[in-house]
């Protein structure tokens, strides 16, 4: 098999995998904590697909560094073989806001177990799930 | 791409799987955390392959030191272990 | 021109957000009067620009960066979304007013309240303006931050639990959008939802009904439609009351635009009428069911709420003319008439610790202004003349009559029965059950009255001239059918 | 029984979404996007900056990072909100706080550290517009320099007075040099510097300014984030239930 194409079966499967293995413990878990940890896994396999699909073979970093520029001469040349920059700026956004909502989550979290001294999902039901 | 790279990626996927599964399976969430922050540096290892290092940095350092600081602190004052 | 610009709408209240604890130490009551100079400007900049695009037929675009649709991010002011920024600067403007001295609290907290309530505001704002699918994303987290932040304001109630709930539906909602703005990229290599609806054909139709299956599901999560919308009832009910009527009339509405404008713009409208149709009248009939059976006041407000919201859907689905223009008004009267309904249920059971109805009962005596206004907001969302919902209902039904929809209609009258039913139930406690006498009444504030008094005046004005606003909204109806227009607005082709 | 039904449900679905996914070309038969084409032409032509990314996050799709930083400044209010407790029950568990301090060479490492964290993390954001880095990574290194402060000394605590004043102003800068371009005639984010010769420290227009100043608010929001959270950190049978 090619190379290529054994890469994109590895890193199509993984991020789906991650993906739908966050989103299974966010369906199934019953621990507050362990839910949350659920949906960061979600994000990283999500952030993982978009930069995947973002790749070109032979690509290089989308940075016109001297070093690059030395090699290709020319601008144009060098913005051929780079990668699709677009999907990287979209995941650094996506990787902040990630991290902002896991941290109201986890306060979330600890305010509800001071309220009701558990993490068990089960236990906090005043209001109907 | 050379054949060393696909066979660490190829490794690097099956790992992230087991990371994941693992982290999803485990009732010690101390354990379970620290191993979501393997998943970041796996998938921070990744994005250099994948030549995204602006990303690749970012995630270093939010997935694999901030995250898995702020769930542990939580941890610490609730409850370890799920039940 | 620098003294209107549609970017102000979002730039602004971020720079005053980021500033208001600054200008709390210059000066404690800063943090009040700033939000509201800030919300009576844009309600001055809305209604001339509005007028604007009206009397020329211009659009306001923003292109950021100076780069050209395609390439960069831009803003859309035009007929459709220039019609739902007014009416959420006007709620804005009451909802600050309404909220002004809510609550003598600690200070911090005040701050925290207007610097939330702000961005969620300029969150709604901006996924009804902006022209990229991505950007929109960034402004449905941020209004969705915002709201969990709001959800869990108060330590006395269970709004760590709904918000938790809500975090959960919403992170969920925005994997989804997520992957479906990934799709539409990776095969048409743009994010600006013009460029989009223009080559929208090129896609493989399998990855198109994925994308917008996507789509469709996260966005809907934001409008609250049928089977994920289990965080909304407790989001209302445990937020603060003003916030209750937020959640009602602008995040909800904007979550409903994203929708429609999916539906409508950027993904062919013929094949998915029909989808957008039975998830309508599926939330409609689901909510209204459930509403008749709540006996928390705040509650039975949500639950009629979504099932306004499925209301409207079902008259978008027509994908005519006359359905839209009903949809556009149903939206705009259901803000409206809504947020009177939170504003002045949330005075009724300001001292009930559970606001259950009974609670609130004789309150037509001890309280008769706000039990008043609450009745008069009752009368006018089931639809009754001299009020504005009557005009809505009355051009929904007509839009049904001219799809010969017979069953419909029959549908949508008991429908309203229901509504008349539950919503009777409350006035008639209000009025001629004797006080229980459990809890001490709470007068308003005078700045809530005035907002309260100003919302019931608007509603009646345009109930008895609805002309006042039926210009702007044909405008609107016509802007939003137009595909070509919007592609042309854009993009500049 | 529901966890079969999810199991299968989320199988179902991933596998379905896998296919989707799979459909798409990758590497080889892949073309690069129409705007990222664009990008990846006009940002050393036009606006100057080495690195294509940085030209996208902060002027391309600048808007965009916009929202961000408020993201995590609602991130940081709301947490506030949420964990906000009476100035009384705050002193009365800050004095109970253990004094137990991390080990000597935590410490001394840390005495060490924390500069050279804190420069690295400068470093990174100031060539935001030449290196891979900028204002959200060196802002996270900065912050994971306060975090080993914290962890190190138990007894330090964050000044929140300065923490205020910066994340306000720089969040106020970036919003503030958004709007100078529409003062000036040209459009939101717009640049209106001059934009200097492609590799240079001082390129790329006001691009390097807004990227110091989101590293200066990001790092300011996340050791606002890390302090609220840590300042919680209590025993755990010193904790107050049932408030």
């Amino acid at each position: 098999m090619d190379n290529i194409l054994i890469l994109k079966i590895a890193f199509i499967g993984a991020s789906i995998t991650l993906l739908f293995i966050g989103l299974y413990a966010v369906l199934t878990k019953r621990n507050l904590i362990k839910i949350v940890l659920g949906l960061s896994i979600m994000d990283n396999g999500l952030n993982l697909l978009f930069i995947t699909m973002g790749f070109v073979k032979h690509g290089t970093a989308p940075i016109f560094s001297p070093l690059v520029m030395e090699k290709l001469k020319t601008v144009d040349a060098a913005a051929q073989v780079m990668v699709d920059p677009v999907v990287q700026a979209l995941v650094l956004t996506a990787i902040v806001i990630g991290f902002g909502v896991t941290a109201v989550a986890l306060a979330l979290v600890l305010r509800l177990y001071r309220h009701h001294n558990t993490t068990n999902i089960d236990e906090i039901r005043n209001l109907k799930w | 791409m050379s054949t060393i790279i696909t066979v660490i990626v190829v490794i690097g996927a099956l790992f992230l799987v087991a990371a994941a599964i693992y982290a999803v399976h485990k009732k010690d969430l101390v354990v379970a955390t620290v191993a979501t922050s393997v998943i970041s540096l796996v998938l921070s290892a990744f994005y250099f392959i994948l030549q995204a290092p602006d990303v690749a940095l970012t995630e270093a350092a939010i997935g694999v030191a901030l995250t898995t600081i702020i769930f542990i602190v939580i941890i610490r004052n609730t409850k370890r272990f799920e039940d | 021109m620098v003294a209107v610009n549609p970017i102000y709408y979002i730039a602004l209240p971020l720079f005053f957000a980021f500033l208001l604890p600054l200008f709390g130490k210059i000066h404690k009551e800063l943090i009040r009067i700033v939000p509201g100079l800030l919300y009576a400007y844009f309600l001055g900049m809305s209604f001339y620009m509005l007028r604007h695009v009206f009397v020329t037929g211009q659009p306001y675009i923003v292109e950021i960066a100076g780069w050209k649709a395609p390439w960069g991010i831009n803003l859309v002011f035009d007929a459709f979304t220039g019609l739902i920024i007014t009416f959420i600067s006007v709620l804005a403007f009451l909802v600050w007013l309404y909220s002004y001295r809510f609550k003598k609290v600690e200070f911090d907290n005040a701050l925290k309240y207007f610097v939330l309530l702000m961005l969620v505001t300029a969150g709604s704002m901006g996924i009804v303006m902006t022209g990229d699918i991505f950007n929109q994303f960034v402004f449905l987290e941020i209004t969705g931050l915002s709201s969990y932040g709001l959800t869990a304001y108060y330590r006395g109630r269970d709004g760590a639990e709904a918000a938790f709930k809500y975090l959960l539906i919403g992170s969920l909602a925005s994997t989804f959008v997520l992957m479906g703005i990934l799709l539409i990229y990776t095969q048409l290599g743009t994010l600006n939802m013009a460029d989009i609806a223009r080559n929208i054909h090129l896609m493989k139709p399998s990855l198109k009904i994925a994308a917008f299956l996507l789509l469709f599901m996260g966005f809907g999560i934001e409008a609250e439609m049928f089977p994920m919308n289990g965080w909304a009832p407790d989001a209302y009910s445990q937020a603060p009351g003003p916030i209750g009527a937020v959640f009602a009339s602008m995040t909800s509405k904007a979550g409903l635009y994203a929708l429609i404008r999916l539906t409508f713009t950027i993904f062919d409208f013929s094949s998915v009428s029909k989808l957008l149709f039975i998830m309508g009248l599926l939330t409609l009939l689901f909510a209204e069911g459930i509403a008749l059976r709540q006996e928390k006041i705040k509650r039975m407000l949500a639950y009629s709420s979504i099932g306004q919201i499925g209301l409207i859907m079902v008259a978008f689905s027509f994908n005519t003319y006359l359905g839209v223009f009903a949809g556009i008004f149903l939206m705009i009267n259901h803000a409206l008439i809504k947020s009177l309904l939170f504003f002045s249920a949330s005075y009724l059971a300001y001292n009930s610790p559970k606001k259950y109805i009974k609670d609130i009962q004789g309150f037509g005596k001890v309280m008769p202004i706000t039990s008043f206004l609450f009745a008069l907001g009752a009368f006018a969302i089931i639809g009754f003349p001299p009020f504005s919902g009557f005009w809505s209902k009355f051009y929904f039904l007509l839009a049904a009559a001219q799809k010969h929809y017979i069953v419909l209609i029959v549908l949508i009258l008991s429908v309203s029965l229901v509504e008349l039913v539950y919503y009777l139930r409350v006035v008639h406690k209000l009025y001629f059950a004797k006080p229980t006498g459990d809890y001490e009444p709470h007068s308003p504030n005078w700045n809530g009255m005035l907002a309260m008094i100003l919302l019931a005046l608007v509603i009646i004005a345009i109930g008895v001239y609805p002309d006042l606003v039926t210009h702007y909204i044909d405008k609107a109806a016509v802007m939003i059918m137009d595909k070509a227009q919007y592609i042309h607005n854009s993009l500049g082709i | 029984m529901k966890k079969l039904i999810a199991l299968i449900f989320v199988l179902y679905i991933g596998v379905e979404m896998f296919f989707v996914f799979y459909q798409i070309p990758f590497g080889m038969d892949r073309v690069q996007s129409k705007v990222g084409k664009f990008y990846l032409e006009h940002s050393p032509k036009d606006l100057k900056v080495a690195n294509a990314v940085t030209s996208i996050v902060v002027n391309f799709r600048g808007f965009d990072t916009l929202g961000e930083v408020t993201v995590l400044f609602i991130a940081t209010t709301a947490l506030g909100s949420i964990l906000f407790r009476s100035r009384k029950v705050h002193n009365r568990l800050n004095s109970k706080r253990t004094s137990v301090e991390a080990s000597m060479i935590v410490q001394v490492a840390g005495r060490f550290l924390v500069p050279l964290i804190v420069l690295l993390g400068a470093y990174v954001f100031i060539h935001g517009h030449l290196t891979p880095g900028g204002g959200f990574q060196g802002g996270v290194i900065i912050a994971t320099g306060v975090l080993f402060l914290l962890l190190a000394y138990r007894q330090f605590s964050v000044n929140h007075e300065p923490i205020t004043w910066i994340e306000s102003l720089a969040g106020a800068t970036f919003a503030g040099l958004g709007l100078t371009g529409i003062f000036v005639g040209k459009t939101f984010l717009e640049n209106f510097l001059g934009t200097g010769k492609l590799n240079d420290l001082l390129s790329g227009g006001i691009i390097p300014l807004i990227y110091i100043a989101v590293g200066f608010k990001v790092a300011a929001e996340l050791t606002g984030i890390l302090d609220t959270i840590l300042s919680i950190s209590v025993p755990v049978e010193e904790t107050e239930n049932q408030n």
